[in-house]
């Protein structure tokens, strides 16, 4: 009976628990419901891949309504992965997240804290699972307004202005979002995502279909940090808790990128979006410029924090690189990068949660010599690095290796040489903060600073693990992968 | 002529949007921006319900005698954007208040001076 | 019989209401200061909000809402007139001066 | 005549959100939004909205209107011009307009019965509600049934909002009342507030219950039934409200409304139903679906109401 109502409880448990979480006036006992929660929807995602993988796309009917009424569930092997990342990032950021937050948030926000970290967590899960357009509205809002307030928590009052500005953006674009998804409605009278793609072939040839288009693509590319609207992505990362920033680099923006994968296949579907609409180039063109920019804007960034947020816009660049090509070659390579990219990002942002901790700044020149005093978060920071960059035998070498490949089939041969030149690029800010710490002569202050404790430590290399691992043996995601692609495609050749 | 008379609610409409999108993104003030998304939204409400009009309709709530009603479906989406926009509105001005406090200003300008000193 | 009598009645009420509210609305914009536009102001509230929710009375005979209308009324009654008030003690506390005449009578 | 009236109220709007943007005085620009709000209200009613008209003026022209108020009260008053020329920002709303209005021009037009929209779903939600929910305000059927699992995301959008404002401006309980100057001390006012604060909440319980038959749900009664509150508080001062309904209980009543929501949903699934079904709830149908209504409506209620109080504490608390 459970069972078959996962994809519902999927996102009801952790909204219902939220609730629960404020009502808990210790701290330590919000946290522990926090965490349990966490790692029982990481249970239900592992569930609810398998249920995929093995029955195919499963629907839900929410409150029994037939489907262009009701509102309907549907996961299909793309949805399935991303919701795996989510509540992976999810699991692995809770226990990290005590310490952290008690040391950067003021106590009287602890509790507060988890309550808007589950509502996150509701509102991104349910953007995933829902094959509803309005739904997706109102939960894409549940999960900003929430990482509104996670981010305006941060230690220094810039978080504070970072807060505001994502918040101005962030309604722009679900505004934008909203504008378009009216005028869908407007003319195809329905707002289930499988009965609007059913009906609007008959009036896709309509200027107010194309509006809807590009107001729905340019709000989402407001989310996703698409460059050039990925300003409100920097300061966001940089003066958010640390934990926080692991968090959200590695799910929301994904979000954001699944969303837009959503609207473009299952929607819209390929040969409006990529044949009448020509997105596929402004989307590579727009990639393109991120990946290049980016990368250069990172390398010469003194908080690192900040620079990682310069390399996820940049890496975001990479994904929608994949997609931009709309082969199913490129978008599994996307998804891939995707997968990887949130396991790299959560780590590298953890460890640098773990360094504010002991060091109290993220800065490259208060890091000299640091790699003697914190080896573990270093050694973690180092994998992480090399992952980011693409070297062989770690996770983002397989992405990056996909995606050249991907590139080359269609004969797009100078993208491969961008991402090999963008790569060099990721090694020399990596190897600026690695130069520091550990060919640098320590500071005067630096024998104080001790290792993180191992409540951080261990949530860090559990992601860096994942990420040897898919290095080592990355049949079984690739696969997902691919499936999760090949599913977004072959809707959208129906 | 017809062409006209059809969409000139859409139209106003529209003109409407982009009053408060440009309050938004050209208004230095916090609390004015605010106020430009809290415009902003409401006229996308309208184009909403706007929609949802039948010439000659009456409200949906069935009654006896009533044969024409309105489309429910958009007033019900509208009502949820409107809990959204208050929710927005609410934080937004939270934060203000709290920037308010923080830099003793709320001028996007003078806060820009004030990060780069820092 | 009755119901052209009402019909009549309740137009001139309602017509009465609308002049009553527009001349309230001239008196906004051409009185001098602010305590006199509140005397503007004031005629909107009763004699026109109340003369069009008597006409609607007339209109709507012995219903639900008749019993509407007049909680509206009974609203406006009471509601105007304290707005007023506190308008004008707030006006009165941040120091605005009431325009006088200074002269000699003469 | 129709046609009439939505012109000039089009027109109104027109002319205060351009108001809106001249004014460099704060105040005035969050009383005009009020305005602008309760035309838009206005507009609904003359578009058969009614539900939204009630909406838009109690959360639009209402509580808006106070929050923006108290946040000009916090902040200084004079908006300063701008630094740069603004532009960038006029060829990007010029743009965006104009892309807008191309799009009108494949629209079905307005009030055309023979639209897409008019079609497909809403001519089913409008045929089946008396046979399949039996409540004759299909905007409540629609909300609370065929779309109830939006309606439980907008109650947790509320309840994220309440959270955030929790988090970002806090609370502080008085334990002495603290006699401001200005309004409180008004005689006339605090008669007048104690004659209607009890009308005023007796009113918010029949938006509530009435809502299957008329304009009005948990949302609106919620809203009302805060207004009531914040009425009380103007006119007694902020530390005889917080004795009425203190914090830590408007922080349960926050949860419980969501819970009860959930829990609705929940006990679906239990019954051997699906999420949110609530024709298992009873033997009949009908009558099942007439329960879970009325029970997520009040859900729905009981958090607004404490959401939009928790909101109104955390922002006048600041204000010493």
């Amino acid at each position: 009976m459970l069972l078959s109502n996962l994809p519902a409880l999927q996102v009801v448990i952790p909204l219902v628990s939220a609730p629960v979480c404020l009502l808990l006036r210790n701290p330590r006992h919000a946290w522990a419901c926090a965490l349990i929660i966490s790692w029982l929807v990481l249970a239900m995602a592992l569930l609810l891949l398998q249920q995929v993988y093995t029955l195919g796309t499963i629907s839900y009917a929410i409150g029994a309504w037939a489907t262009p009424w009701g509102i309907e569930y549907r996961i299909d092997m793309a949805g399935a992965l991303m919701i795996l990342i989510i509540a992976t990032v999810g699991a692995v950021t809770m226990p990290y997240a005590w310490r952290n937050i008690q040391h950067e948030l003021h106590r009287k926000h602890t509790g507060v804290y988890y309550t808007c970290y589950l509502l996150c967590l509701t509102g991104l899960l349910g953007i995933v699972v829902t094959g509803d357009a309005f739904n997706l509205f109102v939960f894409l809002e549940i999960s900003s307004l929430s990482s509104y307030v996670l981010i305006s928590l941060g230690p220094s009052r810039r978080a504070l202005t970072a807060a505001y500005q994502y918040l101005v953006m962030g309604t722009i674009g679900a505004t934008f979002i909203l504008i378009g998804i009216g005028l869908l409605y407007m003319m195809t009278g329905t707002l289930n995502m499988q009965d609007i793609s059913q009906r609007l072939p008959e009036v896709a040839d309509t200027r107010t279909i194309r509006v809807a288009f590009a107001f729905v693509t340019v709000g989402v590319s407001i989310k996703l940090a698409l460059f050039p609207l990925h300003i409100w992505l920097p300061n966001a990362y940089t003066y958010a808790p640390s934990v926080v920033s692991a968090f959200m680099a590695a799910t929301a923006t994904k979000v954001g990128v699944y969303v837009l994968l959503r609207f473009f296949f299952t929607l819209f579907g390929l040969q409006f979006s990529f044949n009448a609409m020509h997105v596929g180039e402004i989307l590579m063109l727009l990639a393109v410029a991120a990946i290049l920019i980016a990368s250069l804007v990172a390398i010469f960034q003194d908080n690192v924090k900040r620079m990682l947020a310069y390399s996820s816009v940049a890496q975001i660049g990479y994904i929608i690189l994949g997609i931009s090509l709309a082969t199913t070659a490129g978008v599994s390579a996307g998804m891939l990068h995707l997968f990887n990219h949130a396991m790299i990002k959560g780590a590298l942002f953890m460890a640098m949660g773990c360094i504010f901790l002991r060091l109290g700044s993220v800065e490259i020149h208060n890091m000299h010599g640091l790699a003697r005093q914190m080896p573990w978060t270093m050694a973690a920071f180092v994998a992480g690095g090399l992952s980011l960059i693409g070297v062989p035998l770690t996770a983002g070498f397989i992405s990056k290796w996909y995606l050249v490949n991907a590139a080359l089939t269609d004969g797009y041969w100078p993208l491969a040489v961008l991402i090999l030149v963008s790569s060099l690029l990721a090694l020399i800010y990596i190897w600026r903060v690695v130069e520091a710490a550990y060919f640098h002569l320590p500071g005067a202050d630096m024998h104080k600073v001790r290792e993180a404790p191992a409540s951080m430590l261990i949530p860090t290399w559990l992601l860096i693990g994942v990420n040897l691992y898919v290095g080592l043996d990355a049949g079984l995601i690739t696969n997902i992968a691919q499936q999760g692609a090949a599913s977004l495609l072959g809707q959208a050749l129906q | 002529m017809t062409e006209l008379l059809g969409h000139y609610n859409y139209w106003i409409v529209i003109i409407l949007m982009m009053t408060g999108f440009y309050i938004v993104i050209a208004r230095p003030n916090l609390v004015k921006k605010v106020i430009g998304l809290f415009i902003f939204q409401t006229s996308v409400f309208i184009l909403f319900i706007s929609m949802a009009k039948i010439e000659g309709g009456t409200a949906p709530i069935i009654e006896e005698g009533l044969s024409v009603y309105s489309n429910p479906l958009p007033h019900v989406l509208i009502l949820t954007a409107i809990v959204v926009s208050l929710a927005t509105t609410a934080l937004g001005l939270a934060l203000v208040v709290r920037i308010q406090e923080a830099y003793g200003t709320s001028n996007e300008d003078d806060i820009h001076v004030q990060d780069e000193e820092d | 019989m009755m119901q052209p009598l009402l019909d009549v009645l309740s137009w001139i009420c309602l017509l009465g209401g609308a002049i009553f509210l527009l001349i309230g609305a001239i008196g906004v914009l051409r009185f001098p200061d602010f305590y006199t536009r509140l005397h503007a102001v004031s005629v909107c509230d009763t004699l026109g909000a109340g003369l069009v929710l008597v006409g609607l009375i007339f209109q709507g005979g012995l219903s639900l809402v008749t019993v509407k209308l007049l909680l509206i009324f009974y609203f406006m009654i009471f509601t105007g007139p304290t707005a007023v008030h506190a308008l004008a003690q707030a006006a009165l506390q941040s120091k605005l001066k009431p325009l006088v005449d200074d002269h000699e009578p003469r | 005549m129709e046609h009439l009236i939505d012109i000039v109220l089009l027109g109104l709007l027109m002319i205060t959100g351009f108001a809106i943007v001249r004014m460099k005085s704060l105040l005035a620009v969050a009383m005009l939004t009020s305005i602008y709000s309760l035309l838009s209200a206005s507009l609904f009613v003359v578009l058969d909205a009614v539900d939204v008209a009630l909406t838009e003026a109690a959360i639009g022209a209402g509580i808006s209107t106070i929050l923006m108020l108290a946040t000009v009260a916090l902040t200084r008053d004079e908006e300063k011009a701008p630094r740069h020329t603004p532009l960038l920002p006029l060829a990007v709303v010029t743009v965006t307009g104009a892309a807008l209005i191309y799009g009108t021009l494949d629209m079905p037009h307005y009030g055309d019965p023979a639209a897409p929209v008019h079609q497909h779903a809403a001519s089913a939600y409008l045929h089946d509600t008396p046979g399949e929910i039996g409540v004759p305000n299909v905007v409540t059927s629609v909300l609370a049934s065929y779309r109830g699992y939006d309606t439980l995301g907008e109650v947790t959008v509320i309840f994220t909002a309440g959270a955030g404002v929790l988090a970002l401006l806090g609370y502080r309980t008085r334990r002495r009342n603290i006699q401001g100057p200005g309004i409180r001390k008004l005689v006339v006012l605090r008669v007048i507030a104690k004659l209607f604060f009890p009308l005023i909440l007796l009113f918010a319980l029949y938006v509530l219950f009435h809502g299957d038959y008329g304009p009005g749900g948990g949302f609106q009664a919620g809203v009302i039934f805060a207004t009531g509150f914040i009425l009380y508080a103007l006119a007694f001062g902020l530390g005889n409200a917080q004795r009425v309904i203190h914090h830590p209980l408007l922080r349960i009543m926050a949860a419980v409304g969501v819970l009860i929501y959930a829990a609705v949903g929940i006990e679906g699934i239990l019954l051997g139903g699906k999420f949110l079904e609530y024709g298992v709830l009873a033997d009949d149908p009908v009558t099942g679906q007439h329960l879970g209504i009325m029970l997520i409506e009040l859900g729905v209620g009981i958090t607004v109401a404490a959401v939009m109080l928790i909101i109104y504490y955390g922002f006048v608390s600041r204000q010493d």
